[in-house]
């Protein structure tokens, strides 16, 4: 009999957040606003603490069946929740990396109109994250997965006044719709095949069937069609152009939902369907190669942009590829390992780099950056180690989470490695570009006429937001209105979360040193009963050892194939390849600034196809967007509604009265006529009767 | 002896001549003289079929037919007059006031 | 059986017709009849929770039953009753009336009498359309509803009103004849109008001429002036019309119970009385209402208007619930009954917060707006809430029922299912389009600078359609729960259709 | 010979029981005509109009005591019929002409025109209509017809100064008689046929030809002839050119009663030639002239302008679908014709007296125009007007609506149900919706034109004349059952 | 045989009168043409047996009728037919129905009439056997008639009696 654990509450408890800033934040003072949205967040934080610290005399899988939800027929859905070893890793990062940005967000936020509605929808975000993640059914599920969208379209929205911002939250909105058609498809297919959505049903349900090698069933239709719901929500090729666009919201908002929690619910999806996955090798392998394109990409163009957020974002698509080709290789536990030092690494770059905004005064070009790193010290520490976590380099976070994908890319496929590798060394290099055009060298701003600007802003800011209601939503949205000039550190309240996020980069990665590194990937351990509970049921006539994910016990960190030796060399070679992207940084960006603006010139094509992101959002825009809207508008609206529809009533109402006075002009007004009528009928009848009655006869 | 389908016929011409009329005259007044024409050749009919049927009834119709006609050779002159009070023309081709 | 259980429905039916004529007597003094209009409404709201409250879900067949002889011959009985369907329509209209009533508080200030007595009359003819289990008395109903709306649309409309006003009735009226075709050819075979009846008959086969043709043409009748309602594709085109030139209480009632009619008719009576006829010719009625979920929705997002683009997204909306009626499926049929109920909700809240603005700035025009969320954050608020419901987020009313119906279409013909989901794609473009070019960005218009936020009568109009669009995503359960078994006695026939298939 | 062999000499007081209602209508007939001369002319609009409405109502009492069923049967030597049908119908002629009476009070004093005579002739016209409806001899038949007939001629050139009232009454005139001489014909070769003129005789002599095979081909030209005759008279196509033309030209009380009493009167003996003597071929041919009347009535009256001429090809229409009923089988025909006849009375005189009383002096507002924003400048009356619109179209609530769906639903039943025509029908029921809703669309959704057209307030008599015909048209709409009782009655009796 | 003569020569008068009413262009012409129908109807009339329905035809038709026409046509001094431009639908398709008309009903009369011959006077109406007729069996058609005539005198007064001001304008409303 295990103890009720209330999980419900979890996700509930923001919620009330949520609602009571929502309907009274407007009458709060800004310090009410932030004690409720931390007080509900951080209870939450506490409560996953709670759990976690009872975890291990739990059952697992621990289900809470609140309530009935739907009831169609057999069919029904519950209000249930759902807690493993894979929901409580999700559980502790999202309400403990989403605590510090909470935290983070009151100091970033200060300045703000809106304050309570940020709070409010922040909390609902942290509803709907929680929801999913503790959802024992795929529908509950899809509730999280929606919600979280709609929290990630309102926040992204947040500064509503400016149009790109408000495009970018539909966009986002829009782009991940596309996703949860898959998504919902995929539903349809499990209660055609199984009859529910209860995660435990459907394992149960899948796990008598082989591996689908020949062709494609319906197994793999689901999990192509998951996939997609996945790529929408992570940010993967094709769907991945919402997410740079998102960086128009708030900057915590990047870090928490754009960064660490709501982009990688496609990983946690797809390890919550491992057992689906696992038993649709082609559909894996669809996701190996999206994985390792997107985070190739991504990267590449991630070397050319200056935006500071637009870098990170991505870098953050460019990360979630290689989660994704973790889950692609079958390598689950390495994928969400790498979820979590990601966001610990990548909602620190974010904060940082909310940080350097803040300083700077709302300026986010990198090109007028530069030489803050005395001004802001703290910030630029943080970022540094965030740096050095992303870049895969020794003992920070990032270097365990990617060597292991690595390293389990290779087993799969040598090519996804090298891939990998590359991309490695260009994260490494875009991140210290990052860091070096920033921090270091001469300060390239026009400070006095920021300010200026800024100052001018933030007036118009204060009067706008000075009435207590905040109706001015968002004015100005990075211009804040400091009453003093100069570039200058954040405050406590911010650094605070970027200090314990610096930490984390640092040791959160030690949770699952590898066994070559005289680790016992514990974490890896952890996950374990999560995905081994449902190894396939191996044909071993079926298995293909080139395609088909490695059995369970490879995921145990003893490699039988090959040895701990080949495993450190492969280390050996990504970490070089990260210090080789840092001797490039340091090269264009310290040694000889004015190399880039050669190399741009010189490779003038492919630059600015890099920096213009290869034009995907202009391709799509030409290929889907616009032919749609013309369509819709010329040949549907205005051509078969109005064109065809309308105009053949229109023209059949003006045929009937063309008729009409057709009718009217037998009456000529001339009685001659009109007996002649008569005179007409009359015989026509007298014709008929005697034809009628001769044939009676 | 002749066969009664004489008259009969005799009557439908009749009749037929008074459909004529009322279709080819202009004359408002000669128009009803076709009416009275055409009740005419019915009243023909009518003594005919008496004679068929050996049934005085149709005789008597005559009668009744020959009183209606009678009355509306009153009120009908006196609508004709009424027109022609107002619009001074008995053509009926002009009376056309009331059309479409 | 109590008098009050007896006579229900009859009092729900007729007490708004009883208030319009007392309305008729009133004074013109226009507070007065508004606050009566509105006490009228509510107390007919009020009785109509009777019937949930006291439904019992585990009986089969019609409740509240009133079978009293109307006329002997032709033989027409004024027969009520209601079942799980019928009863949450009705509700739905009842709850649906008193919101008209105080949305149109202000905006209607012109012959305000006729209009609350024309409201009053739609909103009983409406009901009792729902009750009606009278062939006869049904279409009495359904042809009552023609003239009051009409003539809202007529008298109290904006711009081409008078064309809006004449196609809808037109083209409705034109259509229903067809119904009363079949429904005569019914009689004349069977000496009954009485639903109950006639489906017995019809099922048992003692219907000797019921063959050949014949079938297929009253199926026909039926489902064309029910097509032309609901409205589906390609009958569509009088609904965007008589919706933008409609006052906002006409647009509420219209696509929040009007068009109801039309899909509740398939359900009664294609389903109920013709089940062979419904399955054969599901195939093509489901590909027109296949083609209006997209199409409508594609052409809702052009739209320069915003009721238009309303009125487009409930021509999407409403081929979810063909779908889901011709689906022959549980989900599907839960969830067209469910979508019915949330789509009156949704849309209902939809049009009111067009009215809303039109009443302030007396145009729908899309572009004349822009920036709104400054000047009226309420308003905005609200306005996304509906949005959201009506583009079917989780835990909001519009994602049950689109969630059932597809899953249903799905269950019977993946690629219907297929097809109809992207309508959860094109719901999204259009409405957040919309809703970013009205609410977002800088107030373009400085008139708009000066909008002021929602009034207290606008906002208890409001908050009721959002409480219930959260409720009906949350708990779902308490509308299935006795929609579920009604549907279930819809689908009989098709279970046992389909077994002597198998048997066969 | 047998025409001698009587029982009786004499007529019976029974006998004058038969035709009390007519004798009623005779006597304060001949009693305005003897005041009208010996009375100031003022006073006298006002007295003979009372004293009209006191003989119709008289009458009515007269109709109702007749209809006990003790009075039931035939009189003056088979000439007249007393039974439910004939009830029913005296009963809808004296009430039409009752409400017409009603409505005609304020439209004398305004169009100026001579009570005296007007009244006569309204009551003498119905003792012709009356009579119609209870005549079992096609010599009464006639010379009911003619009486009629002529008052109607006389009563649609009433307004003698007006130009076009005395063309119609020309027009109606000449045609009335042209169709009169048809079906006079009809009557001869009828008489030939079958050698009687007496309904019930005919059809004994017509039952035992059908075996023969031999000689009814006279009554088929027979019955062409007569409903050429008939046909003009309730205005069915191709009969009905007249129509239009002598309805906008006449004054429009006179419009209301002549539209609904006489063709009342006509198809009660429609209704007896068609199912008592059982004509032979007569359901096709009504089919044809069912179907054109339906079609043309509606097609034409779309463009019109003119509100008393849409009205006119209205009641063309309405003639349409009445002889839907016609062409059904006669255990719903009748009855549905008969219910038709009396809500088709009720609206079509209340809409033709809202109709008059708001043309004014000399009827000078009649178009569409001059009712552009009615319903603000008299919204009574403009709603009462709507109502009988509505009940014109066919919508629920109102007697159009029952009696169109019950013609419908009895052209259904039977073997050969007439699925063509009931087709042809409710298609046209919604075309026409069409026409009346420009009235009501006019009146309501159109803002008033700055020349204000005067509306005069509602006086007593009209008032009251509305009031009755809104309340049976919303009776009829509501409970019909009484009445379809009634009327189901004569099945029997007529079958 | 004298019979068969006798109907054919006031048959053809009969014949040869109406459609000389229907030559004449002058109403007085036409008239008189019509009463020369009206008196050779007498005499078939006569032919077959009906005296008294031949007396009235002469006395009542012949004379008052046509007398009351002729009146009309000199009061209204109506004179030669105008030769307006008629109507197309009477001439083209009024008269060739009217033809057919006449030829099928006479076709059927023909043929299916079964009247079989008659001798002259085949049904004497002598006035007494029809009196007792028309007051007797046909009592109530013959009283109505009364009211037939009454609202003749009506209208002929009401119609034709001179109105004070006589409205010249065309058309009103």
């Amino acid at each position: 009999m295990t103890p009720n654990l209330h999980l419900w509450l979890i996700p509930i408890l923001p919620l009330i957040g949520a609602a009571i800033n929502g309907f009274f934040g407007r009458r709060f003072s800004r310090q009410a606003v932030a004690a409720v949205a931390l007080g509900f967040c951080g209870a939450a934080f506490a409560m996953a603490l709670w759990i976690a610290a009872q975890f291990s005399s739990l059952a697992l899988p621990h289900v809470e069946v609140l309530t009935s939800w739907l009831n169609s027929g057999n069919f029904s859905v519950d209000y249930s929740f759902a807690l493993d070893q894979l929901s409580l890793v999700m559980l502790l990062i999202v309400t403990g990396v989403g605590f510090l940005i909470h935290v983070y967000s009151v100091g970033y936020m200060w300045e703000e109109g809106g304050y309570y509605r940020f709070f409010s929808y922040l909390n609902l975000f942290m509803f709907f994250m929680l929801t999913l993640i503790l959802a024992s059914n795929y529908l509950l599920m899809f509730v999280g997965w929606e919600g979280v969208g709609l929290a990630s379209y309102l926040l992204i929205g947040f500064f509503f006044i400016r149009d790109s911002a408000a495009a970018a939250g539909k966009k986002a909105f829009i782009v991940n719709r596309i996703g949860d058609f898959g998504f919902l498809i995929a539903l349809f297919l499990m209660i055609k095949h199984f009859g529910s959505l209860d995660f435990q049903k459907v394992f149960d349900a899948v796990k008598p069937y082989s591996p689908e090698t020949a062709g494609v069933g319906f197994l793999t239709a689901i999990a192509l069609l998951l996939l997609l719901g996945a790529c929408g929500k992570s940010a993967q090729i094709p769907l991945y152009v919402w997410l740079p666009d998102a960086m128009e919201g708030p900057t915590p908002v990047s870090a928490l939902i754009h960064a660490a929690t709501m982009v990688t619910a496609g990983v946690y999806m797809i390890s919550r369907s491992h057992v689906i996955f696992e038993r649709a090798p082609s559909a894996l392998m669809v996701v190996a190669i999206i994985g390792t394109l997107t985070a190739f990409f991504a990267a590449t163009i991630g070397i050319a942009q200056t935006d500071i957020k637009k870098v990170l974002a991505y870098s953050t698509i460019s990360q979630l590829g290689y989660m994704f080709m973790a889950c692609g290789v079958a390598a689950f536990s390495a994928g969400i390992f790498h979820l979590m030092t990601h966001a610990f690494f990548k909602g620190l770059l974010f904060l940082a780099a909310g940080s350097v905004i803040h300083a700077v005064g709302g300026e986010q070009d990198m090109r007028r950056m530069g030489g803050l790193r005395k001004k802001i010290p703290w910030t630029f520490w943080t970022m540094t180690f965030a740096t050095i976590a992303i870049s895969g380099l020794p003992p920070f976070a990032g270097f365990f989470s990617k060597d292991e994908i690595l390293w389990r890319a290779y087993q799969a496929s040598w090519i996804y490695w090298l891939v990998g590798v590359i991309t490695a060394f260009l994260t490494s290099f875009y991140m210290f570009r990052l860091l070096f055009m920033t921090f270091f060298g001469e300060y390239r701003g026009d400070a006095e006429g920021v300010y200026g600007h800024d100052e001018h802003d933030g007036h118009a800011n204060h009067a706008g937001s000075d009435g207590h209601d905040s109706r001015a939503g968002a004015p100005a949205p990075h211009g804040h209105g400091h009453g003093h000039g100069g570039i200058h550190e954040s405050p406590a309240i911010m650094l605070v979360p970027l200090v314990i996020l610096a930490v984390l980069s640092l040791v959160g990665g030690w949770v699952g040193i590898p066994g070559s590194l005289g680790g016992g990937n514990h974490f890896d351990k952890f996950l374990g009963p999560v995905f081994r509970s449902s190894t396939p049921a191996v044909n071993p006539e079926h298995a293909q050892p080139g395609e088909t994910a490695p059995p369970e016990q490879t995921t145990e960190g003893s490699e039988p194939k090959t040895g701990h030796s080949t495993e450190i060399i492969f280390t050996g070679i990504s970490v070089g390849a990260g210090l080789l992207g840092l001797f490039l940084a340091w090269l264009l960006y310290i040694h000889s600034p004015e190399l880039p603006d050669r190399i741009a010139g010189s490779m003038h094509g492919l630059y600015s196809a890099v920096a213009h992101k290869y034009w995907i959002d202009e391709l799509y825009a030409w290929l889907f967007v616009k032919p749609l809207i013309a369509i819709s508008g010329v040949v549907f609206w205005r051509g078969i509604d109005q064109g065809t529809i309308d105009a053949a009533l229109n023209g059949s109402a003006d045929g009937a009265r063309d008729l009409s006075d057709e009718v009217r002009h037998m009456q000529s007004g001339n009685l001659r006529s009109y007996a002649g009528w008569i005179a007409v009928g009359a015989a026509a009848m007298i014709a008929y009767m005697v034809w009628m009655g001769l044939r009676t006869q | 002896m002749v066969p009664l389908s004489y008259y009969l016929v005799l009557s439908g011409i009749l009749f037929a001549c008074g459909v004529v009329g009322f279709l080819i005259k202009r004359n408002i007044i000669t128009i009803f003289m076709s009416i009275e024409l055409m009740l005419n050749g019915v009243n023909l009919s009518f003594v005919a079929f008496a004679a068929r049927w050996q049934q005085l009834s149709g005789q008597v119709f005559v009668f009744f037919v020959m009183v209606v006609a009678a009355a509306e050779a009153a009120v009908g002159l006196a609508i004709i007059i009424a027109l022609f009070r107002t619009r001074e023309t008995l053509n009926i081709d002009q009376v056309n006031l009331l059309k479409l | 059986m109590n008098w009050l259980d007896k006579n229900i429905l009859t009092l729900i039916t007729f007490a708004p017709a009883v208030g319009a004529v007392l309305l008729l007597f009133f004074p013109r003094r226009h507070r007065d009849i508004r606050v009566f209009a509105l006490v009228i409404s509510l107390l007919t709201f009020v009785l109509s929770l009777h019937l949930p409250a006291h439904f019992n879900r585990g009986l089969p067949g019609f409740q509240f039953d009133r079978d009293l002889p109307w006329i002997s011959s032709p033989n027409i009985h004024y027969h009520m009753g209601i079942d799980g369907i019928s009863m949450w329509l009705i509700v739905l209209t009842t709850f649906l009336a008193p919101l008209c009533v105080l949305i149109s508080w202000k905006s209607i200030d012109d012959r305000v009498k006729e209009f609350f007595i024309l409201l009053l009359i739609l909103e009983t003819s409406l009901i009792g359309v729902f009750v009606s289990l009278d062939l006869f008395l049904f279409y009495f109903f359904w042809e009552a509803t023609l003239i009051p709306m009409a003539l809202l649309i007529g008298i109290y409309g904006h711009g081409r009103k008078v064309y809006a006003a004449v196609k809808f009735f037109l083209y409705t009226m034109i259509a229903s004849v067809f119904m009363l075709a079949s429904i005569l050819w019914l009689y004349a075979k069977t000496g009954s109008f009485d639903f109950v009846t006639l489906q017995n008959a019809i099922h048992s086969g003692s219907i000797p001429e019921f063959s050949g043709t014949v079938p297929l043409l009253l199926f026909l009748g039926f489902f064309i002036a029910f097509a032309v309602k609901v409205p589906l594709f390609p009958f569509h085109t009088w609904l965007p019309d008589a919706h933008v030139e409609a006052p906002t209480a006409g647009s509420v009632l219209l696509a929040g119970v009007l068009l109801k009619m039309g899909t509740y008719g398939m359900l009664r009576f294609n389903l109920g009385l013709f089940p062979e006829q419904s399955r054969v010719n599901a195939s093509w009625i489901v590909v027109l209402a296949l083609i209006g979920i997209v199409y409508g929705a594609l052409v809702a997002m052009v739209q320069p208007n915003m009721k238009k683009l309303i009125a487009y997204s409930s021509i999407s909306h409403l081929g979810f619930v063909v779908l889901g009626i011709f689906s022959f499926t549980q989900a599907g049929l839960n969830g067209a009954m469910f979508i019915m109920l949330a789509h009156g909700i949704s849309t209902g809240g939809l049009f009111m917060l067009a009215g809303i603005l039109y009443e302030r700035r007396h145009t729908y025009e899309i572009s004349d707006f822009g920036g709104l969320a400054t000047p009226m954050p309420t308003y905005s608020t609200f306005f996304l809430f509906m949005v959201l419901a009506s583009l079917g987020l989780p835990l909001l009313n519009g994602f049950v029922g689109e969630f059932l119906v597809l899953s249903g279409a799905f269950q019977a013909k993946m690629w219907w299912g297929v097809v109809a989901a992207t309508g959860v794609i094109w719901s999204a473009c259009y409405l957040l389009w919309m809703y970013q070019r009205v609410i977002f960005g800088k107030v373009k218009h400085a008139e708009n600078n000066l909008l002021p936020d929602l009034l207290l009568r606008e906002r208890i109009a409001l908050w009721p359609t959002a409480i219930m669009a959260l409720a009906m995503g949350v708990a779902p359960l308490l509308w299935l729960n006795t929609i579920d078994p009604a549907v279930h006695n819809v689908l009989a026939p098709f279970t046992q259709l389909a077994s002597r298939m198998v048997g066969q | 010979m047998a025409i001698f062999q009587t029982t009786q000499t004499l007529p019976q007081s029974i006998d004058y029981i038969r035709i009390l209602p007519e004798i009623v209508l005779s006597i304060f007939g001949m009693i305005i005509m003897l005041l009208d001369p010996v009375m100031d002319e003022r006073r006298s609009q006002r007295t003979l109009g009372l004293i009209a409405l006191a003989g119709t109502i008289v009458a009515l009492a007269a109709t109702v005591y007749q209809a006990q069923v003790r009075f039931w049967g035939l009189g003056f030597f088979g000439m007249v019929k007393v039974d439910a049908f004939s009830v029913f119908f005296h009963f809808v002629v004296i009430s039409v002409t009752l409400l017409v009476i009603l409505s005609s009070y304020e439209y004398m004093e305004v169009q100026q025109i001579r009570a005296g005579e007007y009244y006569g002739l309204i009551l003498f016209g119905a003792v012709g209509m009356a009579l119609m409806s209870s005549a079992m001899e096609l010599v009464l038949i006639f010379i009911a017809l003619e009486i009629s007939s002529i008052s109607t001629y006389i009563l649609a050139g009433f307004r003698r100064r007006s130009a076009i009232s005395s063309e119609s009454s020309v027009k109606y005139f000449l045609l009335g008689s042209f169709a009169t001489a048809f079906f006079l014909y009809g009557v001869a070769l009828m008489f030939g046929a079958t050698g009687s003129t007496s309904i019930d005789r005919i059809s004994t002599v017509l039952a035992e030809y059908s075996g023969t095979g031999h000689g009814p081909l006279l009554a088929y030209l027979g019955v062409a002839l007569m409903f050429v005759g008939l046909g003009f008279k309730v205005a069915a196509a191709p009969f009905h050119v007249w129509t239009p033309d002598v309805y906008e030209g006449a004054p429009s009380p006179v419009v209301g009663f002549m539209s609904t009493a006489p063709k009342a009167a006509v198809f009660a003996v429609l209704l007896r030639i068609i199912f008592e003597i059982h004509a032979p071929g007569g359901p096709w041919l009504i089919w044809v002239a069912a179907a054109l009347s339906m079609t043309i009535g509606n097609l034409a009256a779309l463009v019109q302008n003119n509100v008393k001429r849409l009205l006119a090809y209205s009641s063309i229409a309405h003639a349409g679908y009445l002889l839907v009923a016609f062409a059904s089988l006669p255990k719903n025909g009748i009855p549905a014709a008969m219910f038709y006849t009396a809500s088709y009375a009720a609206m079509n005189v209340g809409a033709f007296a809202v109709i008059g009383h708001f043309a004014g002096a000399g009827e000078r507002f009649v178009t569409l125009e001059d009712y552009t924003g009615l319903g603000k400048r008299s919204p009574v009356l403009a709603a009462i007007l709507t109502i009988f619109l509505l009940s014109l179209i066919g919508i629920p609530i109102t007697g159009g609506f029952f009696a169109k769906f019950y013609v419908f639903s009895a052209a259904m039943q039977g073997s050969h149900p007439l699925v063509g025509l009931v087709i042809i029908g409710v298609i046209n029921s919604g075309v026409a919706a069409y026409y009346y809703l420009r009235v009501i669309v006019v009146m309501y959704m159109r803002e008033p034109r700055d020349e204000e057209v005067p509306v005069t307030p509602i006086s007593t008599g009209l008032g009251f004349a509305l009031g009755l015909s809104l309340a049976a048209t919303i009776f009829l709409g509501v409970y019909p059952n009484p009445v379809l009782k009634y009327a189901a009655l004569s099945v029997g009796l007529l079958h | 045989m004298l019979h068969l003569i006798l109907f054919s020569v006031f048959g053809a008068i009969c014949v040869a009168g109406a459609v000389n009413l229907l030559l004449q262009s002058h109403p007085i012409n036409s008239a008189l043409s019509l009463v020369v129908v009206m008196g050779s109807l007498a005499v078939e009339f006569l032919l077959l047996g009906a005296e008294f329905v031949a007396a009235i035809q002469v006395i009542v038709y012949a004379g008052a009728v046509m007398v009351l026409f002729v009146f009309v046509i000199m009061l209204l001094n109506a004179g030669v037919e105008e030769r307006t431009s008629g109507s197309r639908v009477a001439w083209l398709l009024g008269i060739p129905a009217v033809l057919a008309g006449m030829v099928i009903v006479c076709w059927a009369l023909v043929t299916h009439s079964n009247a079989g011959s008659a001798a002259i006077g085949a049904l004497p109406g002598h006035p007494a056997d029809i009196a007792q007729l028309l007051f007797h069996q046909f009592l109530l058609p013959f009283e109505v008639t009364s009211i037939l005539v009454l609202i003749a005198i009506m209208g002929a007064v009401v119609l034709a009696a001179r109105s004070q001001t006589v409205e010249r304008s065309k058309r009103e409303g």
